[in-house]
């Protein structure tokens, strides 16, 4: 017993030498909370962005938009915040947290229908045949691309007759990782996401004019501490070496 | 007069609804006091408020003439065992034995394995030093309990019922041992039991308790045979409790049952203190073994009277014969020569006598 | 007759026993065997692998040490002592456990960010997006584990066995030392055990109060979720099979360095 | 402050599932704690670690690992369709989901509980004739029983809060599958915080009362 209590006063010197070490700064360090699905094409950015800036440190905070919203809300230092909806922005923006000016919808994208790599799904119209059994989309409520997919299928009169087959998810990995496993027969996912997935196959895309504009809003944060370094860095990322790079993952850079 | 070992001034102790009340008494060095009394009447607890581990709510302790009232239990010294030896199981019997030398850092001192080595091998243990208690029979346990418990030679040793849980044989090894331990260790030893039998073999001074109070307190041999209240005469397995009155004839005491009987004259000793017993109405305590039976008919004598056998219980040491008379049950034993030579059975009259030096009174 | 039932008692036990491990063992090699081989080569020489595992392992260890620190006198009181409201009080310590771990990340927020924050800023303590906040959050998922699991290993011993101690010359913190914590050790290790491995597995509660930042408040479980969220399922399942390999050894190295010498 | 609870089905759900959940690991949990407190062979240390991963894991991949094994094209899925059963997106995978998720813990309570009893007893017992079975559910389940009632207490907690591994196998069906720690999380997502704050407050008076409740009786008998 004397040996655990060892170790654990041994953990404690430890992690006390390693706290410890957080020393003082001088680079201004800036906390971008952005939507998880945009960490990959975020994170060549932040690599670009600093090689032109070198008094800047970019740090993402990735989660999905609602937890950022909420964070935010509880006032965790973020300086800048990309949605990837525009509701969580929206709320925001009603309580006085977002600098109004700095808003700009920043990146567009597209709702796609999949379905695993063997289906015979062929369009939307196919969803009401028997042998799809399970649908999933985002949360309608709390997942924005779950909203976007509720309008398109409203619009095209589904939406009603689809309800009990539908499957909610937390977000749109979830609707891809039941896609793959074969446990729903489609979902509605972002373009962006369906393209990474090898086990998918997108089948259509949502008819245009079926959904309202899907947007990722972006906006500096009122209690920001860095407001000229995080609005620099939210021109940054319209530029056109910005540009490039988000058409890489198949983004539409909105302008 | 020698300096007492211990002393107790009207101790009190309360344990949520039950309570201690001012118990006092004192022991010198070479006492071997027995604490006796029935399961839930303090002994334990009284035992614990000696040793440190509760709380007194009222009273005085001393110990070599030195207060220990306040002192924490590890300040003062006392061995102590409990019922079931509860050794440690993560320490070798070894390790457990010198396990008190360890809390002075004296663990590693050669008087203290000098110690240890003489402990372990008067009590029979040498071979199970290196083992652990989950390997030790129950007797075994309590000696290196025991060992443990005087390792550093506490003037006082206290025991909770070190004997109940043995098996009647180790019961008899482990009693001579404690008989032993108080003799050549010189250690004063308080020893709290239920078994009076154990209290006579081994007391030098008896405190019965009851209800937290102490009911009588004497040698065990004086405390056996003239218990002061019924409740004492009652957990001493009195035989014969028999109400009346005591009534004063030709200027001696006479003990009359139901009007026919008259035993007497009562010995001066047996009579409760501070009492004028005359007219009052009192129990007889008469022990089975002080009663004699004869064939009825034999012609009356003083301090005889005439019964009916109800019941015989023949066992391997003596005969108990249950007797109906005079509206009262009378036990008497025999030997089994006795038995033999009278040859009666059940729904025989007989006649039962008693010796008046055995009779003794105790307040209703 | 004795031995039949003997045999049919115990063979239920023994097939309850295969049956559960057999279904563990497939649950965790479905995650093996679901990704490819070169994704675990991959995972393993990532350098963000390495950080995640480095700063698992010690915010996990300070988490449950942290949580040991606490539980042990909670626990110790809660066993040993009589008091009003008790019961109530037990019963608040469990609540944290039926939490979702987003409400708890929340209560965390508000408690470090408007409510403390100022304060503990002034003090160069920051907790909310923090590394300290990663400690934090495993710790509040952490303790409730280890103070449920003293207490009832405090509540098993019996109380003679510390009073004969003291009687052998033992003052209450002796006693504690030499007595209670030896024989409570069985329940102390198996509350650690479980305080740890819900430590290490926390991401909920963590990934809001210190967010979930690249390479900074990145644990292994972090990690997988990023690595899900951007659609590389090999390499989150690669991470969580190795962070498993990882926890498993040192579950034995804990058991064996803690049993050494002691056999109860 | 708070909402109008109009939709009383999670609650409903998530008690079902708990203790449903809790019944089964103890059933489960303890012939194996006590298999495992007593027995001495090769690879225990191995066992006992590989019975309290799912612990270790975030819950969200256990659900993944239990996604590939209960879902349609799982191992088990598939062997349970030929049987006609169905598990993925029914709250019975919410039952297995916390089952899952909660073992461990009843398994390290009962562990140490069995471990502490005093091995004398049981073995009293045989030499007076009782069988195995009678030993167990006479002697050793009483001696151990406020350890177990510790891990009931832990199941039934951990069962009740389970969301990750729930909201993977079970999927977040209204109606269906959405239980309380679902229907929070999505509220919370949703910013109607008033229905999330009035979900958490259910969830936790409600086992408020069954832990009090517990903690109570336990105390009761203890003397």
């Amino acid at each position: 017993m004397k040996k655990i209590f060892v170790f654990l006063t041994l953990m404690l010197f430890v992690v006390g030498a390693v706290a410890g070490c957080g020393g003082a700064k001088e680079k201004v360090e800036l906390t971008v909370s952005a939507a998880a699905s945009l960490q990959d094409v975020t994170g060549e950015l932040k690599e670009i962005y600093e090689k032109q800036h070198s008094g800047v440190t970019i740090t993402y905070n990735l989660a999905s938009s609602g937890a950022l919203q909420q964070q935010i809300e509880q006032g965790a230092p973020a300086d800048l915040f990309i949605s990837a909806g525009k509701s969580q922005m929206d709320a925001l923006a009603g309580k006085g947290l977002i600098v109004d000016s700095s808003r700009k919808d920043l990146l567009g994208n597209e709702l796609v229908l999949v379905a695993g790599k063997d289906s015979a799904l062929t369009g939307f119209e196919g969803l009401t045949d028997a042998s799809v059994k399970r649908i999933s989309t985002g949360d309608p409520d709390t997942v924005p691309a779950g909203q976007y997919a509720k309008e398109t299928l409203t619009s095209l009169k589904l939406w009603d007759q689809l309800q009990p087959k539908m499957v909610p998810a937390k977000d749109v990995r979830q609707v891809l990782t039941y896609v793959e496993t074969g446990d729903v027969e489609a979902g509605l996912v972002y373009r962006t996401d369906a393209a990474i997935s090898k086990d998918v196959k997108i089948v259509a895309a949502a008819p245009a004019g079926s959904n309202k504009p899907i947007v990722y809003p972006m906006a500096v944060i009122k209690s920001t501490k860095n407001q000229k370094e995080a609005e620099a860095f939210a021109a940054f990322l319209q530029s056109d070496d910005a540009v490039k790079v988000f058409e890489k993952y198949g983004f539409k850079v909105l302008k | 007069m020698n300096q007492d070992l211990l002393e107790a001034c009207a101790l009190t102790v309360n344990v949520g609804k039950f309570s201690l009340k001012n118990i006092g008494f004192s022991m010198g060095p070479d006492d071997y006091v027995v604490i006796l009394g029935p399961t839930g009447c303090g002994k334990t607890v009284l035992l614990e408020s000696i040793a440190g581990l509760r709380l007194l709510n009222g009273g005085a302790l001393f110990l070599s003439g030195k207060e220990i009232t306040h002192l924490p239990p590890e300040r003062r010294r006392l061995g102590f065992a409990y019922q079931d030896s509860l050794l440690y199981p993560f320490l070798t019997v070894q390790e457990n034995i010198l396990f008190g030398a360890r809390a002075r850092g004296l663990k590693e001192a050669p008087e203290m394995r000098r110690r240890m080595a003489y402990l372990a091998e008067t009590m029979n243990i040498t071979h199970l030093l290196g083992r652990y208690p989950r390997f030790l029979s129950g007797g075994e346990r309590q000696r290196v309990s025991l060992a443990r418990a005087i390792l550093t030679k506490p003037p006082l040793l206290l025991l909770d019922e070190p004997l109940s849980s043995l098996d009647r044989q180790t019961r008899h090894a482990t009693q001579e041992l404690l008989r032993e331990i108080h003799l050549a260790e010189g250690i004063g030893i308080i020893h709290v039991t239920h078994d009076f039998s154990e209290a006579l073999q081994l007391g030098s001074h008896m405190l019965m308790l009851h209800n937290g109070q102490v009911e009588q307190a004497g040698k065990p041999r004086d405390i056996f045979f003239h218990p002061a209240t019924e409740f004492a005469a009652k957990f001493l397995h009195g035989e014969n409790l028999i109400p009346g009155k005591v009534v004063g004839r030709e200027g001696k005491l006479w003990f009359e049952h139901g009007g026919d009987i008259l035993l007497g004259p009562l010995p001066e000793c047996c009579l409760p203190k501070g009492l004028s017993p005359a007219g009052n109405s009192l129990t007889m305590f008469i022990r089975a073994g002080s009663i004699r039976l004869s064939r009825a008919g034999e012609a009356p004598a003083a301090n005889s009277w005439s019964a009916l056998i109800s019941d015989v219980i023949i066992n391997s040491t003596h005969v108990d014969v249950y007797c109906h008379g005079n509206g009262s049950s009378w036990q008497s034993s025999l030997s089994l020569a006795e038995w033999q030579g009278l040859d009666l059975s059940r729904g025989e009259r007989v006649r039962l006598s008693v010796d008046p030096e055995y009779l003794h009174v105790i307040p209703q | 007759m004795l031995t039949t039932r003997i045999n049919i008692f115990q063979g239920v036990f023994w097939l309850i026993f295969i049956l559960i491990t057999i279904f563990l063992v497939v649950l965790v090699g479905g995650l093996l065997f679901y990704g490819k081989w070169a994704a675990f080569v991959s995972v393993i020489h990532h350098p963000e692998f390495h950080f995640a595992v480095v700063f698992t392992l010690w915010t996990s260890l300070l988490a449950t040490a942290l949580a040991a620190v606490v539980a042990v006198p909670c626990g110790f009181i809660l066993s040993r002592y009589s008091f009003p409201g008790k019961v109530l009080i037990d019963t608040l310590m469990d609540i944290p456990i039926v939490l979702p771990p987003l409400v708890s990340g929340i209560a965390l927020l508000i408690l470090f960010g408007p409510v403390l924050g100022d304060a503990l800023a002034r003090l160069g303590m920051d907790i909310v997006f923090s590394t300290r906040g990663v400690v934090v959050a495993q710790w509040f998922i952490a303790t409730p584990f280890a103070i449920r699991t003293f207490k009832q290993a405090f509540d098993s011993i019996d109380p003679r066995m510390e009073n004969v101690a003291r009687t052998l010359g033992y003052s209450p913190a002796g006693v504690f030392v030499r007595v209670t914590v030896p024989l409570a050790k069985g329940g102390i290790l198996g509350g650690l055990t479980m305080a740890w491995a819900r430590a290490l597995g926390e991401f909920g509660a963590t990934a809001m109060l210190a967010g979930i930042t690249r390479l900074k408040t990145e644990t292994l479980s972090v990690a997988i979720f990023l690595n899900m969220s951007i659609g590389d399922i090999q390499f989150a399942m690669a991470t969580a099979v190795i962070m498993l390999l990882v926890a498993l050894l040192l579950m034995i190295a804990f058991k064996v360095f803690a049993g050494t010498g002691v056999r109860l | 402050m708070f909402a109008q609870l109009t939709d009383w089905y999670p609650v409903l759900l998530s008690v079902r599932v708990a203790v449903i959940a809790t019944v089964v690991v103890t059933c489960l949990g303890l012939p194996v704690s006590r298999l495992l407190a007593r027995g001495e062979f090769f690879g225990k240390d191995v066992l006992e670690a590989v019975i309290t991963l799912p612990l270790v894991l975030p819950p969200s991949v256990v659900g993944y690992g239990l996604l590939i094994l209960i879902g349609k094209n799982g191992l088990l899925g598939k062997m349970l369709a030929e049987l006609g059963v169905t598990l993925i997106f029914t709250w019975w995978a919410a039952v297995i989901a916390s089952t899952v998720v909660a073992f461990p813990l009843m398994y390290q309570s009962a562990k140490a509980a069995f471990k502490s009893v005093d091995i004398n007893f049981e073995k009293a017992a045989r030499t007076l004739g009782a069988s195995e079975l009678r030993i167990f559910f006479t002697i050793t389940l009483p001696l151990a029983w406020p350890g177990i009632l510790a891990g009931l207490v832990l199941t039934f907690a951990r069962a009740l809060g389970e969301f990750g591994a729930t909201l993977m196998v079970a999927g977040n069906i209204p109606g269906q599958t959405q239980t309380i720690p679902l229907a929070i999380y999505f509220a919370v997502g949703a910013g109607k915080n008033e229905m999330a704050r009035t979900l958490v407050a259910v969830i936790t008076v409600f086992s408020f009362i069954v832990i009090y409740w517990v903690n109570r009786w336990a105390k009761k008998h203890q003397n």
